[in-house]
């Protein structure tokens, strides 16, 4: 084996091979892999990009897929056979109508400020719902905005993608519709409409700033 | 407040199901999320599509809503308070005619935005529900059941330098040459020793003596021991007479040392 | 989907489509599953053992494979493969003194016995201590000593050559060279190697040899 490997330091295996590494790589994780946590268990030369494309199409239509989950990879099954699934489906917590629409708000309007979002929704943001879909690796902390308390920002998650099944947040169903209906512009001019009165989050805003701007940038 | 009551509008069928939404709504106060929830519900009773929406009508229905809330002594919490204000506001503007003196939104665009609002709340809530019913993970679509362990294998290399191992080397070949310091005695001529030769001698010296000639024999002509000699002969001379035992001359700078016994007083 | 689960109480779906079904829930499933419990979650009238050996063939030859466990069935990464699942660390050590100086000497006093090592060093020589160099490919037995007992000899590699930037092992400089480049210097022998004295010395090749697993240095 050490042979084949030492070989292939300076030809690259042919990519029907390769594809084979990334099959098994990927039917072995339960996660999602990227391109480079997969070159990195390859052998030298080896580009798991093109291998990749061949080994999608050869999984169309078939009882697993390749999906692609932001900028990695995973194996999953095909929704259609759900119902094979029972004892493999897991109990999922209920999830609030508020913790709903504030991950849809995530999602579509990402990178968001809580402020943004309590405008959207009309109502302050508790903080139990945020830490929940945060918990869910479903959210997380984005840059801060460049507008006055620099606020933190939330966007949705790699696992946010791989749990509702799209490839990346720009397929996110009726995204263009939204933008184009102007559903998506954060136009608040405050004093139109009156908004929720989130004196908490202010101060939550506040002690925020102490915090270095850098930390929640990746 | 300068509105009426929703039920005195009309008094078809419609208005009759409006009244009895609104008293649901009521009692149903607490399962709305804040003030833009309510009024998007209200806004359904219209059956229009939420662009053509008559914020006035809305802005009516609201304020019946809390009228009747208040008639039913329900406390109402301040954020729907405050709606209620800023639409009978937004109502006095729609209704008047615009004051050319007046700064800041005018009623048209208090409305729109509101509409805006609307819209883009049910908008999100139509996404969050499409999302909800997509394919999810661990619910119609599964990851693999029995990953496989990423195994690390710990492989280790060993360095040296080129200059480690000269160095090495070195050590070794060097050892040889390398052992425990130890003064070269042969051509040292103690003090002690020369004391123990003057002292000896001095008992027969009664006149003045060159100390030169106290040097011991065989230590006159090697230049290494002779400079020995002559310092720890010197030195001795001086502690004999610190002690009182002779006396010392010196005719001029660099003239000979002459040593002579002191007899005891 | 309800739909289809109806049509297919009356007609089994086809083959293809069952050999879907084996292949989503084997690759989700926790455990292996027998047929039994493959034909319990698939529609009525469905043969899992034939839809089997399609999928098997359909993996033939592929980076993951669908293997027998007991009387059960799993897919599994193909045996080829499984270097992939491990990630390899590769962590630096430095050659310990004992070894460093036995293939000083090695180097320079090429072919060298075991006897003239030593000889040289002024201690045993540990067997693990050669061992080591072997197995780093920086020396090899040499011939046999025409002396009694034909001892073995000790030679440097190539490898050896190659790690050490040196074109031939009479590129090597002599003590003389050594001492004009301030390397040796028999006056200041403590300068060269901080640390334990000659006597330390002696004692710690001692320790390393009753203690061949302990011989290297960090």
């Amino acid at each position: 084996m050490s042979d084949e490997r030492e070989k292939t330091l300076f030809h690259a295996p042919p990519l029907g091979e390769q594809e084979r590494m990334i099959e098994a790589m990927l039917f072995a994780s339960a996660e999602p892999l990227n391109l480079r946590q997969m070159a990195a268990r390859m052998p030298h030369g080896c580009d798991p990009a093109e291998a990749l494309v061949g080994l999608r199409k050869r999984y169309e239509g078939r009882g697993v897929s390749v999906a692609k989950v932001g900028d990695a990879w995973a194996i999953r099954t095909a929704g259609d056979l759900s119902y094979l699934m029972q004892k493999e489906t897991v109990e999922q917590r209920k999830l609030s109508r508020a913790a709903i629409e504030t991950l849809a708000i995530i999602a579509y309007h990402q990178p968001v400020t809580r402020a943004e979002i309590e405008e959207i929704r009309g109502v302050s943001v508790s903080r139990g719902t945020v830490d929940q879909l945060i918990e869910l690796g479903w959210v997380r902390f984005g840059r801060r905005k460049m507008t006055p308390g620099r606020p933190v920002t939330y966007v949705a998650t790699e696992g946010f993608l791989d749990h509702f099944g799209l490839e990346s947040a720009r397929d996110l169903p009726g995204l263009k519709e939204l933008r184009e209906a102007g559903l998506l512009d954060s136009r608040a001019p405050h004093g139109l409409v009156p908004g929720p009165t989130g004196d908490d989050d202010d101060a939550q805003d506040l002690m925020d700033e102490d915090d270095t701007g850098d930390m929640f940038e990746d | 407040m300068s509105d009426t009551p929703i039920s005195a509008n009309t008094d078809d069928w419609d208005a009759v199901g409006e009244r009895r939404a609104a008293e649901a709504l009521i009692v149903d106060v607490d399962g709305f999320e804040g003030p833009l929830d309510l009024l998007l519900t209200l806004s359904r009773t219209q059956k229009v599509d939420l662009r053509k929406i008559s914020i006035l009508k809305l802005a009516e229905q609201y304020l019946g809503f809390v009228e009747e809330a208040k008639s039913l002594r329900i406390e109402l919490a301040a954020d729907y308070l405050v709606m209620a204000a800023w639409l009978a506001f937004l109502k006095s503007r729609l209704l008047l005619p615009p004051d050319p003196t007046d700064e800041g939104p005018s009623g048209e665009d208090m409305a729109a935005h509101l509409a805006f609002q609307l819209e883009r709340l049910a908008a999100m809530r139509e996404r969050a529900a499409n999302l909800m019913a997509r394919d999810r993970l661990g619910q119609d679509r599964f990851p693999r059941g029995l990953p496989e362990e990423v195994g690390t294998i710990r492989k280790i290399t060993y360095t040296a330098s080129l200059l480690e191992l000269m160095q090495a080397y070195a050590r070794i070949r060097t050892r040889d040459e390398f052992r425990p310091f130890v003064m070269d005695r042969d051509s040292v001529y103690t003090m002690e020793e020369a004391l123990d030769r003057l002292r000896g001698m001095i008992g027969f010296a009664g006149d003045w003596t060159d100390i030169a000639s106290y040097l011991p024999d065989g230590w006159q002509m090697d230049p290494k021991k002779r400079r020995s000699a002559t310092a720890s002969n010197f030195a001795a001379a001086l502690e004999l007479a610190k002690a009182g035992k002779v006396d010392l001359r010196q005719a001029d700078t660099f003239a000979p040392i002459h040593l002579r016994r002191r007899d005891e007083p």
